[in-house]
Parts: structure tokens; C-alpha cells; sequence
């Protein structure tokens, strides 16, 4: 099992990947807040580590599904934000040609095949990307990212149980950020662990701390490689917080400030940053030189994103069917 | 002023936003009815995803105000379940495309039990779904699905268009002994009207002739009935008399008022937000081209629609997919003019 | 706990609901095979330990939800079988004059609130049916019976959590008659005992041989006892067995000959009478009595059932809403 | 004789039923190429709950012909996944009323995902379901929601009524890169009729005429179009001349035969066993009371459709909630007679 933050590579990497997601979705913030961007919005500030750690055990032609919330997945499995931000700002370049938004963020071309705005909608997709990959013969792996609040729904309870039954390369990553919108899980599902459900779908299940790089990874990875040997489906809970509310709406009326405050203590990005810092394998202006770069990137990737043409209507009727 | 209302004295009235006059119904079924409790995602708490329920758990209780898991399906048999048994419960399922979940429990349970139970139990209960586009929520959240429903013999079918309607035919849908699906819209809740004081029901099954006029009858449901009144405004412009209909309640449906509405003017365009095909204006239109009405008619029926499409993020694009009010004045005005 | 066998009265009444149930079933299978019944049919020969133990933990006015293979439930329930016959005949004097047939036979005087043709529609059903008697303060009782096979629908999962989460008075009683149609319960669900997936949801879950009485009822009991006193839900496996077909098309491909002989010697009425004989509390002659008074009723109610008159299709259109 | 088929030399035909039909076309399917494989409840070891899959489990093997669990969502979404990358599947829902259950993943993703991706991905997929009446399985088990799927902008929906249509109709199906729902119809699975030989498709949106007339249009669908032709010899007897037309594909909908073949007699008859309100006849009915074929009109549009009535158990219920083929003779007759 790689050790990551001993690795520069990796290390750089990590971070990066962090940083654009963090960079990002404060980007988003900033534009909606001011008018420029329509529809709602599900911000992943927080919770960077868990994609950025799951996608390293990933190859490119893996599969992913996304939620809501997917901004993150969407740049960890290595999408470009520039066509990210397009499809936000409703541009013909923009993944989805403006069509699909936040919620339907897409980029099959590294495996991405989609946020989701249905609520445990992927997991059964997944599931399916992963019994084809099984009948394809292509030791393709997919991952479902999910929130706690997906575990409530049957898609989640019919999607694991097929997978199960027919041993599919597919992992099931739980993204616990303790609410689904306002519900608590502790409230919801009457469990220690949410990994304690596992057992009842005979696969194995395991909680990692979803701030900490190292260990979202190393579940994820070995997850990843029994699915590939054929050792079929993993469960994996991976604690973390929404720094922000569910969305647009929200007053957070379910949470106090207190939690909120304690969790942004546990910011995954200075927290890695420290880890590598110490461990000798990046170096201060490292570091800076990585928030320098991602944020000129992403400045640009805005630029570029708002110059494009807007989406057109021309033809609206004829893409519903493809040919 | 609608038919029913138009029989009575003036009703006192207090202004408020759709989403106010239905807290306010809920509220009072709460109060006159131990048995009337609502369940649904972040209801309490959160007061709604679009601010509906507000604070009404903190009056009501924990317990008449529930906040449930992610789980349309689940909460909507838990709702037949407690309908079967002496509760009144009101389902509120978050946007009206989570209907989809939950469709086994609504068509194939909570519409048919009655029936096929031979009479012996009742299934009161009330779905509430908001729907319609218009907030750049895209494809996933912003259909108008009400043809699903009104397809579902058992189901009845209420679209509201007004506060004050809101109000009233909520009041009527929850004393209803069957299951109704309640059809809010978003863009809705925020517009503000004259709502009736305390608490008048507004009786399923009777449309509401929003507009009288000579030239044309405009029959537009949900959203599309202020867009209706709006561009009769501009027709009137132009010389162009339009009488507004709707039908408020699309199941059970007051077919006669459509019907003479139709026949009044002989030139028929209907207005609906779902997509065009198999939409609720395509029954509207069969019954009028099945009934005497048809030998009245002056021109083709016509009918403006949602394009058949998914509804899409962009903002220029959703607005496209969607009938709006220019569409309605252009094609009242081809109407009345080639007819 | 009562000890069942050794009480006459007890056990009377438990062999007349069993043999009730079975001489129900054969007469269904008589009328069918001559072409007198209409429709299709799910017969539970073989599996009337459990819906009859399990009733005896229930008062008439706890609530029960049943499945396609509804008659045992309907019959345990305290229904009675004139009624039945007739809904099954489509007869006026039916249960459901004739508009339901066998898939849909409910009783609501004892608490049954239908058969369902929905696998698994009846579980969020009698967690609603839960809610209803806690928030009316009733102190009821709910058992959804359902098969092994719904299980894997995600509406008994649904169901589960909220009855879980709302600690309802509700009672999951699972028949694993070892196949749901012809899918063997140990493929599709990966688990050594269905009750294992009880702990996933954080509710008490136990396996008990669904063709033992008195098992059935202790592990219903106690489950009611803890419904009724506030202590939430309880899973409960019984397992059994089917001894004829899923219905009238079944060919039993999936399964041998010898497995249906196995288990027709493991049938659970001798079983129990076995055992009430061995204990002295009921004699050959008493045993003989029962099954012929039942033999007697059950005739007469063919005959009634019968004679009464046919289902009317005055009505049919009025009838769909309540007034 | 199809539209289609008239043009070309006499194809060679051999008589089998509507399920074998069916097998043949999934056999010839999975041999052409190896994306193509089936799920569903029962399908494998015992061939189908209506024997359509038959043995075919064992020339194709298990992993082609998979069987699941009680599942419709689950398989349904699986289904979804696996056409996303790379996969043909097909997947059958034991009776078409378990859609209900399955309703997020074939409308809210199926229809949508193409459209809500800018196009990046298609959802080649073809799920089939047998509907209606007429086995005495009550109301959950004998529905025709159709209408349902036509309202779903993304899908194509198909409903074979012979043999022959089964077999060519899903190979198209089967072909094409969108979301096909393939109604079947149980009460015709084990009738029997020509089937052409080999791989033919029969493409989608095109309707076929089954049999020429003078003084009405019948246009009927599923089970409803052997039931017309046998009102239309009956009709013949008494001097009444009957176009029947069987749209085949309800989305995409060939349109152009519909109005032909209304203006051509003047008097059109809708036939569903569907329930009326909203079924696919109104939606037929609303397209020729806006086009140019309103002015050929000499009657009203007529519809003949189930009772908007759970389907009953009882076998008299059973028949008169839908339409048979005397209902078809004495609607058609008034038609003709009254106008
Ligand atoms: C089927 C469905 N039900 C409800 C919603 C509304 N909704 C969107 S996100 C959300 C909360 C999801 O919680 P969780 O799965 O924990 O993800 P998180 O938002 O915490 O990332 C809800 C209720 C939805 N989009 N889909
Ligand atoms: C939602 C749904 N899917 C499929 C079916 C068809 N079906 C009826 S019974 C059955 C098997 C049920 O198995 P199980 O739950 O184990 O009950 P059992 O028949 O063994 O009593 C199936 C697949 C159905 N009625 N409902
Ligand atoms: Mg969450
Ligand atoms: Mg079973």
C-alpha cells in the first residue's frame, strides 16, 4: 500500500486535487452569491479528502457515480474544471452543453458517468457499470459515491443486493457527513457504524475518517483490488462534514455553530499539508507554490468558462433521442 | 372570484404567499383534527426545502410534523398504512419527481385498495409534491407530472393556482375520504394573494373561470394560469377578448364548465407546462372533440405545451421548454386571426 | 411464555387453524385444477405452522399484513372461510365482493389488511399501520408477513428503517420458504441467516424453524411483548418450506424432487400433533375430531360460497372512490 | 400485410406464437452480438413467469440470461449502468404494473441521462413488461400504463399486437441506442401467426394498416387490434367497411398514417384497453383534432377504453372493464350510423 504523504508525487497531487476542489466550490459560491450563476448548489467544502483519496485507486477507465454534491468527485476522477465551470455558467463548451448543471456533471471520458440528482439514483448504475466491466471482461472497477442520506433509500438496498449476489467490481463509498440535508444519521439509522449494514448484504464494510488521505485511500485501494481479483462488492464509511449548508436554502437550523467550528478545526487540507510538511516530503513554498498554481488555474478556468457561448436552444428537440 | 365564491357573500380576506396559506391549512386540519399529521424530508427542522411547513413543528409537535429518512416510497406506504387505520396523514414529497419512487405505493396501493378491497377500508390521505420548472434545478426536479397521476383510476388530482386556492382546496383534500395528489409549484410559492379567512374548503371538482371573454377560452392549469390572465391582458390589448379557465382540480374534473366555456366562444387553446405528449390537455382535448361541443368549434383545438423534452439547466433554454406568456398571446392571436 | 402442546385448548385451536389452512389450500388447488376458480393461485401446503403460531400471539385487533400467498395469514387471522372462499369464487359475499380475488383478500374486523400482489407492498403498510396505533396511543400491534423473495425489494428496506427509526410497534415476520419463485434465498442474499440483516438496521433479528409451533410463537410473543411495550421492531426468519409450486404455472425446474420429499416429511401439522399426542393433551380421537369437524366446515363453506350470488358489475364505476 | 412488408418480394414467413416470437429475437439478437444480454425475475432455470425466455437460458448460458432478485428498481438501474458503457441489455419486468417500482430509474435516468448529458452517453436499452387484462390477476397485476411511458420525453415505446411485429419490432428495439419500453401483451403471448424468417426488423414509427375501409378509421393498440379486425368481419356483415389501424410504436408515432387514414374515411374510432382518461387515445385524438384532418372530420372523435376502474378479479368485472370485440362492433356501428 502506497504511504502517501512520504511520496512528492502523490503528495503534489493530493493536494492539488484538494485545492481545486476547495478553490472551486468557493468559486461557485462567490458567483451565485453575486447573481452570476443560476439553479442551486451543493458545495463539498470539507469533505476534499474523501474523492481526492478514493480516485487515487482508481485508473482512468474506472468508473465513477456522483451525487448532488459532485463537484469534488467530478475533479478528483480528473475532469477539467474550465468545461466544470462552463456547465455551471449554462455554456455550449460546458460538459453537459448546459443542459445538465450541478446536478448532472459528467465526463464519461474519465469515467465519470454523471452526478446525480436523485438521491441513491447511481448506485444501481454503478452496480450496472460494473456488471458490464464483469461481462465486458475489462477488470474495470466502479465506484459509487453516496451520502449517508442515500442509505435510506431502496436503489441503495436493491443496487448492494444485486451486487452482492453476483459479486460485482463495484465499492460502495459512503460519504457520512453526518446530515442527510437536515436529517442526522445517527438519528436515521439506529447504528454505531453505518458500515455495521454491511454485514446484513454479506459484504465487508469498514468506517475510515473520511479527513484523513491516508486511510480513505488504503480502504479504497484495498477495496478496489478485491473487486478487481473478482472478490466482489466493499462497503466503505467515510466520516467527514459539510462545512457548508445543503444547499442554497438552508439555515442550519438542524446544527449548531459549536460542531460546525469544531469540524472546520479538522480542515483535511491543512491537516494533509501538515502531515506532508512534517514528514519532510513537501516544503512550505511547496505548498504555496501548489495554492498559487490551482489558484491561477481556476482564476483562468473561470475566465475561459465565461467567455464561451452561452448554451444554445437550436437543437433542443432533436437531443432527446440519439441516433 | 370563482363559482362557488361568487354564490356567497364576500368572504374576508387576508393577503398571503401560496406557501403561507398552505402552512395555514395544515394548521388548521391540525387543530380540528387529532388524526391530520404530516410526514416528509425536512419538514421540521428545516421547515421544508421550500419553506412550506416553516415553523409549524414547533406549534404542532414532533409528532405531528415528521421528519422522515430519504425514502418516498417508504413514507408514502407508511402514510396508506396509517390511512387504513384511522389517521389522515399528508405526505409532502420533496419535488414532485420523487413521485417516481414512491409510484408503487400511490397507483398500485393507495389508489386501488378501496376498490379492491371491495369498499371495506378508506385510504384518506394527501400527497403533496411541488413541480414545474423555472428554478434551474434541471432535468431531475422541475417536471409537471400530474398526467402520471390523473391516468391513476382511485387517485384524485388538485393543481392549485392561486393562495387562496391553495388554502381552500387543501382544506377539502385532506377531509376527503381518498387519496389526493396535491400539485404545488415551486415558482408559486412565493406569490401573494387574497386568501379566504378561516376555514372555507374549496370543493374538489369545481373549475374556476378566471377571466370572462368572447373570442377565445384559455383552459390553463398550475403556473400557466397566471401566465393565462397575463396574456389576456396583453390580447385584450389588441382587441382580443379571452376567457380563462381552470380546471383547479383535474380529477375529478368539471367537465361541464369546460365544456360550456368551449362552446361560448367555438376557439380553444390549452395551456399546460408538462410536455406535450399524453399531457393533461391532451384529455381536455379529446373530451371537448367527443362532446356536443365539437360541432361549436370554429377552429382546430389547439393546444401550447412543454416541449417534449427533459427540462434543461440553462437558463435561456429552460425558459424555451416552457410555454410563457408571449407564446400564449402569439398563439391566442393566430388563433382568433387565421379562425 | 405458554407452553402450547400442553394446553387443550391451545392446541385445539392451533391444530384447527392448520388444518383449516390446509384443507383451504387443497380445496383452492380442487376448484382450480377443474377449471371452477379463476385467476391464478399461491398455496402455502406446508408452511401453516407459521401463520398460525405467529396469531396466536396477536389480539384480534393487532393488524397484520399478508402477501400473494395470503390464505394461511387471512385464515390465522381469524377470518372467516365462507368469505373467503366466496372473494376466491367471485361472489358478492366475498371479502371483497369479488373485486380482489385471492391476491387481495383482506379481513380489517381481524386486523387484516390484505394479501398484497405487490412483493413486499404490505411492509411499509404495517409500519404505517404501526405508526397509526402509537400516535393514537392504542397500543396495537403490526406483523407484515412476507417471503424471503422481498427481501430484496427495496420496500422492505424502506419500510424497516422508518419502523426502525420511529421505534414502531411492528413485527417483520419473514417466511423463507427458501425461494422467492424460483430464486433460492441463499443465492440472492449472501447471508447464513436472513435475521443476520436485522442488525443492519438496528433491530433485533432471530431465526427460528418455521415449522415448530411453539418456536413461532415464543419468537413472536416476545417480539409483540417488546412492540407493545415501546421496544420497536423486531425481525423475525421462520423458515419453511413450499410444497407446490409458485403458482399454477410453476414446473419446479429450480429444485429437485427429493428436496420437496425431504421437507413433505418434515410437514408441520403431524409435527404438532405428534407432539400433543406424546405430551397426553389431546387423544387419536381428539386429533380425529378436529380434522373432521374442520373437513365438515370447510365443505359447507365450498357449498355456501358457492351458492351465493355472483359478483355485480352495477357499480364497478362508483366503487373506485370512497364517499 | 405491414407498409413495410408490401414493398418488398414475398418474405418467407413461419408460423409461430407471439412468445416464441419474442425468444427468437432475443436468440438472434445475443447471437449477433455479445453486448446483448437479458435479466430479470425468473427468467433462467424457470424460463419466464410467462414461459417467453423458455429454455433459451440453456443455449445461452447464465450469464446472458440472468436471473435476479425481486429487484425491478435494482435490475432496471443495473440495466441503466451497463448500456452507459458498452452493454445492450435487456430487461424484463415480470408484469408490467412492477414498472411502478422501477419508475426513478426509467424516467428520472433511462430518458434522461442522454438529454441531461449534452449527449455524451447513450442508454441503449430495451425493457420489457407484459400488461393487461383478461387472466383474472386483479388490479395489480393487469394494467396497461402505456400512457405512462409516452409522457416520457427519452423513451420509445413499442406495442407489438401479432407475432411477426413482436419478433421484428424488439430486433429494432434491441438496435436502437435509446431506452425502448417493448409492451407486451400476456393474453397474446400463446396466439399464433406468420413470422418472417431471419433477422428482419420492423423499424420503429411506423404503423401498419391492417386492413382497408371506407366508412371508419379504427385505430386500436395491443390486444385492442386483433379485437378490431374481428369487429371489423363482423361489421363487414352488416354493410359497415372498417380501416383498421395499429400504430406498433406509440413514441416515436407515425403520425402521417394516422391522419391519412382518418381523413381517407372521415370518421375515426380510438380503441385502448387502457383506462380512458389520459390513455393513448387521448393523446391521438388531441393530434387529429389540431391538424388538417379536423375539417375531413364527419363525426366527433370516438373513444372506446377500459373504465377508468382498477381492473376486478372477477371474470364478468374482468370483461366488462375493457373493450371486447362486440363493444368495438356496436361503438363503431353508432358511429357510422348516428353521423
Ligand atoms: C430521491 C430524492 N429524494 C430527495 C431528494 C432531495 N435531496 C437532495 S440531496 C438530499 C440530502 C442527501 O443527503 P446525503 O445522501 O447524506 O448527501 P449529502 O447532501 O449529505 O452530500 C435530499 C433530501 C433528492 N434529490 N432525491
Ligand atoms: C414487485 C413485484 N415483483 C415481482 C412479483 C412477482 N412475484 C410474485 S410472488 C414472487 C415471489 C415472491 O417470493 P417470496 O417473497 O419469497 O414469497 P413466496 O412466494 O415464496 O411466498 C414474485 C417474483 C410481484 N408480485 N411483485
Ligand atoms: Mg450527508
Ligand atoms: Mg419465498
Amino acid at each position: 500500500m502506497k504511504q502517501i504523504a512520504v511520496d512528492p508525487e502523490l503528495s503534489v497531487s493530493v493536494l492539488r486535487t484538494m485545492w481545486k476542489i476547495r478553490r472551486f466550490e468557493e468559486a461557485v459560491e462567490d458567483l451565485y452569491g453575486r447573481g452570476l450563476m443560476h439553479g442551486t448548489m451543493h458545495l463539498s467544502i470539507g469533505q476534499e479528502a474523501v474523492p481526492t483519496a478514493a480516485c487515487l485507486a482508481l485508473n482512468i477507465d474506472d468508473y465513477i457515480t456522483s451525487t448532488h454534491r459532485g463537484h469534488g468527485h467530478c475533479i478528483a476522477k480528473g475532469a477539467d474544471m474550465e468545461r466544470m465551470m462552463a456547465e455551471l455558467l449554462a455554456k455550449e463548451t460546458g460538459y453537459c452543453r448546459g443542459r445538465g448543471g450541478s446536478m448532472h456533471i459528467a465526463d464519461t471520458a474519465t469515467g465519470n458517468l454523471g452526478a446525480n440528482g436523485i438521491v441513491a439514483g447511481g448506485i444501481p448504475i454503478a452496480a450496472g457499470a460494473a456488471l458490464s466491466a464483469k461481462m465486458r471482461g475489462t477488470k474495470q472497477v466502479a465506484v459509487s459515491f453516496h451520502g449517508d442520506g442515500a442509505m435510506g433509500e431502496g436503489a441503495w438496498h436493491e443496487g448492494v443486493i444485486l451486487a452482492a449476489m453476483w459479486q460485482l467490481p463495484v465499492v460502495f463509498l459512503c460519504e457520512n457527513n453526518m446530515y442527510g440535508m437536515s436529517m442526522p444519521a445517527a438519528a436515521a439509522f439506529n447504528l454505531e457504524k453505518l458500515s455495521d449494514r454491511a454485514k446484513g448484504y454479506g459484504i465487508p464494510g469498514v468506517t475510515v475518517d473520511g479527513n484523513d488521505i491516508q486511510a480513505v485511500y488504503e480502504a479504497t485501494q484495498e477495496a478496489v483490488d478485491r473487486a478487481r481479483d473478482g472478490g466482489g462488492p466493499t462497503f466503505i464509511e467515510a466520516k467527514t462534514y459539510r462545512w457548508r449548508g445543503h444547499s442554497k436554502s438552508d439555515k442550519n437550523l438542524y446544527r449548531t455553530r459549536e460542531e460546525i467550528e469544531e469540524w472546520r478545526l479538522r480542515d483535511p487540507i491543512p491537516k494533509f499539508e501538515d502531515i506532508v510538511r512534517a514528514a519532510g516530503t513537501l516544503t512550505d513554498d511547496d505548498l504555496e507554490a501548489i495554492r498559487t498554481n490551482v489558484r491561477t488555474e481556476l482564476r483562468t478556468a473561470v475566465q475561459r468558462a465565461n467567455a464561451a457561448p452561452d448554451a444554445t436552444a437550436d437543437d433542443l428537440l432533436s437531443a432527446v433521442y440519439a441516433r | 372570484m370563482t363559482p362557488t365564491q361568487s354564490t356567497l357573500a364576500a368572504v374576508e380576506t387576508t393577503v398571503m404567499t401560496y406557501a403561507e396559506a398552505i402552512r395555514e391549512a395544515l394548521a388548521l386540519a391540525m387543530a380540528a383534527d387529532p388524526a391530520v399529521f404530516l410526514m416528509g424530508e425536512d419538514v421540521g427542522t428545516y421547515g421544508g426545502a421550500f419553506g412550506v411547513t416553516g415553523e409549524l413543528m414547533h406549534t404542532v409537535g414532533a409528532d405531528r410534523i415528521r421528519d422522515t429518512t430519504i425514502s418516498e416510497l417508504g413514507i408514502v406506504g407508511l402514510g396508506v398504512g396509517a390511512a387504513m387505520t384511522g389517521m389522515r396523514p399528508i405526505v409532502e414529497i420533496q419535488f414532485s419527481d420523487f413521485t417516481a419512487q414512491a409510484m408503487d405505493q400511490i397507483a398500485n396501493q393507495a389508489a386501488k385498495i378501496h376498490f379492491m378491497l371491495g369498499g371495506a377500508v378508506n385510504v384518506p390521505m394527501v400527497i403533496r409534491a411541488p413541480g414545474g420548472s423555472g428554478t434551474g434545478a434541471a432535468a431531475q426536479h422541475s417536471q409537471s407530472l400530474e398526467a402520471w397521476f390523473v391516468h391513476v383510476p382511485g387517485l384524485k388530482v388538485v393543481m392549485p393556482a392561486t393562495a387562496d386556492d391553495a388554502k381552500g382546496l387543501l382544506l377539502a383534500a385532506i377531509d376527503d375520504p381518498n387519496p389526493v395528489m396535491f400539485l404545488e409549484h415551486k415558482l408559486l410559492y412565493k406569490t401573494t394573494g387574497d386568501v379566504s379567512v378561516g376555514n372555507a374548503r374549496i370543493p374538489l371538482g369545481v373549475a374556476a373561470v378566471r377571466r370572462q371573454g368572447t373570442d377565445l377560452t384559455i383552459i390553463a392549469t398550475g403556473i400557466e394560469v397566471s401566465r393565462s390572465m397575463e396574456a389576456a391582458e396583453e390580447l385584450a390589448k389588441i382587441g382580443i377578448s379571452a376567457m380563462v379557465v381552470d380546471p383547479r382540480t383535474l380529477k375529478p374534473l368539471d367537465t361541464d364548465t369546460i365544456l360550456r366555456t368551449v362552446k361560448a366562444t367555438g376557439r380553444v387553446l390549452l395551456v399546460q407546462e408538462a410536455v406535450r405528449t399524453l399531457g393533461f390537455m391532451s384529455e381536455i382535448s379529446a373530451i371537448i372533440a367527443e362532446s356536443d361541443a365539437f360541432t361549436h368549434l370554429r377552429a382546430p383545438i389547439k393546444r401550447l405545451a412543454g416541449l417534449d423534452i427533459p427540462i434543461p439547466y440553462a437558463p435561456k433554454l429552460e425558459r424555451a421548454a416552457v410555454p410563457q406568456v408571449e407564446d400564449i398571446v402569439r398563439a391566442a392571436t393566430d388563433l382568433v386571426r387565421e379562425w
